[in-house]
């Protein structure tokens, strides 16, 4: 039973289906969008329950519910799709942040019907990157989210929603070009021309070292525009502060994983000499991520903003534990994708909230909502916690380990980067006390707490912040034994970090 | 002795030539290209060519010239006398002459070796049989041009009734 | 006497009536400097006729044929200077520019 | 009894989860806060069977169990309890103090609003400090570290419609997030070399010598730690949370900011005094942190006129005490000393809390001639100070001479210093009492007004004052503390032969300070008339305005903060300028402007070339036209012109 194409392709059956509802009937409309986001999640729990976590050989990619049809022969494409430890988890969180953020977006009154369309479709695009195995098919699913995403924030999105939508289309495929330039590349260099990303990690040693590293780059550009790595990152505030919450939700929670997933999947697999050429770059980078994101997160007014920008601070975490080349290092970048993707989804839907209510989300506008809407009150705090690092929830155990990982490769980068911690909880503190503490702003008097809607949507993502926080052996265990294999693959390379 | 004649016909042909060509008065030029063409017969003559000087004679001088002099009688008016013949292009006409004469001067005076060996012998019997063996078709296509200008001729000058 | 001096005379007269047809402005007188181009012409056909092969009548043959043309061409000629001159009233080259580009 | 201890913290956190989401009412009508008392309880006297347990050896120690947590890359991080005697004893302190001041809770909010969250809250704490003193595993222990943090932040802000609570909440998070800072790191270096966080196995590495790992490794992760333990017990740097703390309720600063938070740092140092015994810098370290912050936290109590500052200021001091004792290679002095200021400073606390309850005002100068009406906070409030002042066989008495014994032995020129803060020690306790109780009113509708508190709030005092005379002798009896609490086997008996030798006079020392303390006090406040005291207080007014000023480390922390708030400006400011504007945008524009150029050479150039193609084609046309004007001679002429040039080139060639 091809489990792998049926969690990508059914939202696309659900836009389908929708396509033929008529405009008027909304509530038809948002059944049949929510109603395809949860089979799509039941779907990869489904795939979650076939998937054998002990199966990880030290073969460069050994894989898991494999489908491999030929699709263009005379180019040896192949519509080739499977999952590991590293993508299962990220296809989780992918069909779970669509579900929580289609809920959520059931308050969106004009042009249900395409919005509910281009988000399938977004859905299906997300789903099918991370479980694409042929360069081409990543590389087609990878071009399929970036239209949806720039009708749903040109459309449905705030003020300057134009200006942003095309900024972050005009980005990110400045980044693509390049990457179909690397790709192009390896399909040329591999000598039974392939572009099989298994096939490609098999013959490295082919690739000389001069190389590697140009292809390197070329598919670094692509990934860093997404991660989003220092220099490419302007575009990630601005988008998310004009796209609509759900938009914003799926934005931050899953598209900014491709970027990291890439990296780790393509460059490291593919190109090992490129990635260790560099690795000091990328702990600079990381670095650089962590201190500029907080630092610009807390000189903003804007709540959304302010997340987004503490989403490159995120960011900056994996990055870090991925650039130690450690078992550890790894599984923590690999775990902060997934905790990221969590509590930045729960945090988007929460400054929803408030500005559905509000109109507004600027920090300095709110005062004293703790005594108003307590419920609200109670899951920001507990969201913002998480996302500052806060044991006993998730974000805390991805970032320790991940610092843990970084710390014996690169001992200066990583005690320097731990400062990013206090920024980051300093300026979410200022934000809670601006917004909950202190005398009640007469003009939110009112104000309502969650509706059902709301707490639908954010309370799953909540919970299971707290319950990975506690047990993460519920993520850990799927992925560890394919990253610390990952890891052995290239015993010769990454002298300088062992 | 046939030096002399030479010249003497040469000159002859060539004074009436600049005569008819520079005289303002068309009627004294129809009157020398008269005499022009008698001297060509004559030069037939020196060169043996018997039915040619006659034939010369008779059509060129006796027909065309003569039709020549009709003509300018009915077209020419005494006011047109006095009125400059040469138009304004002239100089470039000289000057075509002159680069003809000079791109011919070498033929001329290079291929004129030949001197004149036998004498002539008369030539209208071996033209007739020529003509009407040889060259019948030729023969017959002149006699067809001959008839459609005669024809056209009158054509043309017919008198006419329609508008002026 | 030599072809020599035939040819040139011959030149000499095709050029004279060349000058006469170009420079003339009566129709009749450039009719006039054609007929003188047809005689030069003529005399270069019995000269080489002559010279170059005595035992031969082809060119007076041919010069026959000028003739005859010749006859025709000045009669539809001088026909139509008769036309020009009864429809135009006059017989100068210049004033007839009907078939103007 | 000691196999069920992990139950000891999930209990308390199993049952602020069931307050919190319980009952919908918020206020003191719910029961639920009974639950959290009766589970504190319950806690308390299973934590007491442990101790007893401990001590009469019956029990397995030190008792560790683990179970498998997770694991990451080839490491397994685990998850289990590790009890030996400090952390029985330091069960017991925690348990009594929170169950203690839960009852006198109920009594002291019993108006609050929000009284069902306010008990949650306690409960979480406690849960979170529990767990923090069993944890066997450092990085489990750092996990409950920040969640102490993070219910201290939440109880200091409880009264969050305040802006000042909000303000002392999230500066207390943040200071101690900054000392948990090198904490974090010292952990990531300290796994980068055992490769493990379990209490149990660390010892071995570091006893390995110097060839398992780097001599600079044990040095800095003491430091590193101590900067943790610094940040979380108000020590020198860090210390500015503490005194701001006092903006939440007062049985929270009695338990969290007396007792138990405070005391986690010096127990972290307690429970990795493996790693301090092999980095003999960092001991050092540890004990000169202490010296300067007890003699630095005792000038600026003198200072201080809010009667929970001052309390807040000693309680910096008696830690800074503890530290000295710990870093001075005392550990069982030092936790001595931890155990018994634990009560008394609780029982000051709870005292001030009852005065505050009873005056509504928290400064001093509004008090005073409280004696008459309120006698039983008055003499267990005596009994408290007079503990914390070293008042001979009283539990502060034991303790702090234990401290100043091994001070001694360490380096006399320590011992006069610590000596001297004893005496400050006990001079601005009994300035607090006599201002509060003695004398005349200075605020007489205050007076009027004021009344002894309920017997639920009395009798927790009446409790912990009882404590607080016996358990310094309980305890010293026949060394039943040094027995339970020393490092190692040897450390007990090296530790009692050294009593022994010790010169006589140095424990008439600690009494002299006392004393003077005590005198010093009567002179200036006891009497009544304040005469003396304003006037002193005018001659020192330099000194006394540093004192206020806490010697300038706010206004460095808040600087800082100004820096980074500025820096984060810049930053942003920068990003949106420099990169946003010019790169981004500027290679918008320049692509543009490029395309501008092509449009323009387009337009020009090729365009211009077809045209002038078409041109000149129709003027060649025009001109050409001219030619055939109709003129036949003009055609003759050129027919002639073709042959004479047909004449010249083609036949001369």
């Amino acid at each position: 039973m091809p489990i792998l194409s049926l969690t990508t392709f059914l939202p696309l059956l659900g836009g389908i289906l929708i396509l033929f509802i008529p405009k008027e009937r909304k509530d038809a409309i948002r059944w049949v969008g929510v109603g395809s986001t949860v089979a799509a999640f039941l779907a990869s729990v489904y795939a979650l329950t076939l998937f054998d976590p002990g199966l990880a050989s030290p073969a460069p990619l050994t894989l898991q519910m494999v489908e491999k049809l030929s699709w263009i022969p005379s180019f040896g494409i192949h519509y080739f799709m499977g999952v590991d430890g590293l993508s299962l988890p990220i296809v989780l969180l992918t069909t779970l942040l669509s579900m929580a953020a289609a809920i959520y977006s059931m308050n969106i009154e004009e042009r249900v019907k395409e919005y509910y369309f281009w988000f399938l479709l977004l859905e299906v695009g997300m789903t099918g990157v991370f479980c694409a195995l042929d360069m081409f098919l990543f590389y087609v699913f990878w071009e399929i989210t970036l239209v949806p995403m720039y009708f749903l924030i040109g459309i449905w999105g705030g003020p300057k929603k134009e200006y942003a939508a095309i900024k972050f289309f005009l980005f990110t495929l400045f980044g693509s070009v390049f990457m179909l330039l690397g790709m192009l590349a390896l399909y040329f260099a591999s000598n039974p021309h392939t572009f099989d990303m298994v096939e490609l990690a098999r013959s490295h040693a082919v690739f000389g070292r001069e190389f590697q590293i140009i292809v390197f780059l070329a598919f670094y550009l692509g990934f860093a525009v997404k991660v989003p790595a220092f220099p490419f990152h302007t575009w990630l505030p601005l988008a998310h502060v004009e796209a609509p919450t759900g938009v914003s939700v799926l934005l931050a929670g899953v598209l900014l994983k491709m970027g990291v997933y890439g990296l780790l999947r393509v460059c490291y697999v593919i190109l090992p000499a490129g990635f260790e050429w560099f690795l000091p770059f990328l702990v600079i980078i990381a670095f650089i991520n962590i201190v500029y994101g907080a630092l610009c997160a807390m000189a903003q007014t804007d709540m959304k903003k302010m997340v987004a920008y503490s989403s490159i601070n995120h960011m900056g975490y994996a990055l870090l534990g991925m650039a130690a080349i450690s078992p550890t290092g790894f599984n923590g970048a690999a775990m902060q994708m997934i905790t990221h993707g969590l509590i930045t989804g729960a945090l988007f839907i929460l400054v929803g909230v408030i500005y559905d209510r509000a109109h507004t989300r600027d920090i300095s506008a709110f005062g004293g909502l703790g005594a108003k809407v307590p419920v609200y009150a109670g899951i920001m705090s507990l969201t913002c916690f998480a996302s500052l690092g806060l044991p006993g929830l998730a974000g805390f155990v991805s970032e320790f380990l991940c610092f843990l990982g970084a710390f014996p490769a690169w001992k200066l980068y990583t005690a320097l980067s731990v400062s990013g911690i206090l920024i980051t909880a300093a300026f979410f503190l200022r934000m809670l006390q601006k917004v909950f503490m202190g005398p009640l702003n007469e003009k939110w008097a009112g104000l309502g707490d969650m509706n059902a809607r709301e707490l639908v949507s954010v309370l799953p993502l909540t919970v299971l912040t707290i319950f990975l926080g506690l047990w993460p052996r519920l993520i850990l265990d799927i992925m560890n034994p394919t990253l610390t294999a990952m890891t052995k693959l290239f015993p010769s390379l990454f002298q300088s970090v062992r | 002795m046939s030096a002399l004649v030479f010249y003497s016909l040469s000159a002859v042909v060539l004074i009436s030539a600049l005569g008819v060509v520079l005289l303002k008065n068309t009627l004294h030029s129809a009157l020398l290209l008269g005499l022009c063409l008698a001297g060509v017969a004559g030069v037939f003559a020196s060169l043996g060519a018997d039915f040619l000087f006659s034939s010369q004679l008779l059509i060129y001088v006796g027909g065309i010239a003569v039709l020549l002099l009709f003509v300018v009688m009915l077209s020419g008016r005494s006011s047109e006398l006095k009125l400059r013949q040469v138009n304004d292009q002239w100089l470039a006409a000289l000057l075509i002459c002159a680069v003809t004469f000079l791109g011919m001067r070498r033929y001329i005076f290079e291929a004129g070796t030949a001197v004149l060996t036998a004498s002539p012998q008369p030539t209208t019997a071996a033209l007739g049989k020529l003509l009407l063996g040889e060259y019948a078709v030729p023969f017959e296509a002149v006699s067809l041009i001959l008839i459609a200008a005669l024809v056209g001729a009158v054509v043309f000058s017919k008198a006419r009734e329609r508008k002026p | 006497m030599t072809l020599a001096h035939y040819l040139a005379l011959s030149a000499a007269l095709f050029l004279i009536g060349l000058f006469g047809a170009l420079t003339r402005r009566n129709i009749i007188g450039i009719l006039m400097g054609i007929e003188l181009m047809f005689n030069a012409a003529n005399i270069n056909l019995a000269a080489f006729n002559r010279f170059l092969h005595p035992e031969g009548i082809v060119g007076s043959a041919v010069a026959l044929f000028v003739i005859a043309v010749a006859a025709a061409e000045i009669v539809v000629g001088l026909a139509l200077v008769l036309a020009i001159y009864r429809s135009q009233n006059t017989v100068y080259a210049e004033d007839i520019s009907l078939l103007k580009g | 009894m000691i196999k069920h201890v992990h139950w000891i913290a999930l209990l308390p956190l199993i049952a602020s989860v069931v307050i919190l989401l319980g009952s919908r009412d918020n206020t003191e009508k719910s029961r639920l806060p009974l639950l959290g008392v009766a589970v504190m309880g319950w806690c308390l006297l299973h934590s007491l069977l442990i101790l007893a347990g401990v001590l009469s050896g019956r029990a397995e120690v030190p008792f560790y169990r683990t179970l498998p947590w997770f694991e990451f890359g080839g490491f397994e991080m685990t998850l289990g309890v590790l009890i030996d005697g400090t952390a029985a004893f330091m069960l017991v302190v925690v348990t009594l103090v929170s169950f203690l001041v839960q009852v006198y809770s109920l009594g002291y909010m019993h108006a609050d609003p929000r009284f069902k969250r306010y008990f949650a809250y306690l409960s979480f704490f406690s849960a979170s400090m529990l767990g923090l003193v069993i944890s066997s595993n450092l990085m489990a222990l750092f996990a409950c570290w920040e969640l102490v943090g993070v219910s201290s932040y939440l109880l200091i802000g409880f009264w969050f419609e305040g802006d000042a609570p909000a303000y002392a909440g999230k500066k207390a998070f943040i200071t101690t997030k900054l000392g948990d800072l090198g904490f974090f790191v010292g952990l990531l270096l300290l796994f980068a070399y055992a490769q493990t966080f379990d209490l149990k196995m660390l010892p071995l590495h570091f006893q390995m010598g110097p060839g398992h790992m780097p001599a600079w490794v044990p040095t800095a992760v003491g430091v590193l730690l101590l900067c943790g333990a610094a940040g979380k017990s108000a020590q020198v740097p860090l210390f500015v949370w503490l005194p701001d703390a006092m903006e939440g309720p007062t049985p929270v600063s009695a338990l969290i900011h007396a007792a138990t938070m405070v005391a986690a740092g010096v127990y972290l140092v307690a429970r990795t005094y493996f790693i301090y015994q092999a980095a003999p810098m960092a001991l050092e370290a540890v004990a000169w942190v202490g010296l300067i912050t007890a003699a630095l936290a005792a000038t600026m109590a003198v200072a201080a006129y809010d009667i929970k500052r001052v309390l807040a200021f000693s309680t910096v001091s008696q830690l800074g005490f503890m530290m000295l004792g710990l870093g001075v290679g005392g550990y069982t002095s030092g936790l001595f000393h931890l155990t018994t200021h634990g009560c008394f400073k609780a029982l000051l606390f709870l005292c001030a809390g009852s005065v505050i309850h009873a005056v509504h005002t928290n400064d001093m100068r509004q008090m005073g001639g409280l004696s008459k009406k309120m006698p039983e906070t008055f003499i267990t409030m005596l009994i408290g100070a007079f503990a914390i002042a070293g008042f001979p066989f009283l539990s502060g008495w034991f303790s702090k001479e234990a401290i100043l014994h091994d001070v001694y032995r360490f380096s006399p020129a320590m011992w006069c210093a610590a000596l001297a803060t004893a005496a400050l020690t006990a001079f601005y306790m009994f300035r607090l009492v006599f201002l509060t109780f003695l004398g005349i009113s200075r605020d007489h509708p205050r007076w009027e007004h004021a009344g002894e508190s309920p017997p639920v709030m009395t009798v927790p005092l009446w409790i912990l004052a009882a404590l607080s005379i016996f358990a310094g002798l309980a305890l010293e009896h026949n060394g039943i503390f040094a027995g339970a609490v020393c490092f190692g086997p040897a450390a007990a008996a090296e530790g009692a032969e050294a009593v022994a030798h010790a010169p006589n006079w140095l424990a008439w020392g600690a009494v002299g300070a006392f004393a003077l303390g005590l005198a010093a006090a009567w002179r200036l406040y006891g009497t009544g008339d304040l005469s003396l005291a304003s006037s002193l207080k005018r001659s020192l007014a330099g000194v006394f305005d540093i004192l206020e000023d806490r010697y300038g480390f706010d206004r460095f922390f808040l600087a800082l903060v100004r820096a980074s708030d500025s820096l984060a400006a810049a930053l942003y400011w920068f990003d949106s300028n420099i990169i946003d504007a010019i790169f981004v945008d500027g290679w918008a524009l320049a692509t543009r402007a490029l395309a501008e150029v092509q449009r323009f050479f387009d337009d020009f150039f090729v365009d211009g070339a077809v045209d002038g193609v078409g041109a000149l084609t129709r003027d060649g046309g025009l001109g050409l036209s001219r030619l055939m004007a109709g003129k036949v001679q003009e055609y003759l002429l050129f027919v002639a012109l073709a042959v004479s040039l047909f004449a010249t080139f083609i036949m001369t060639r």
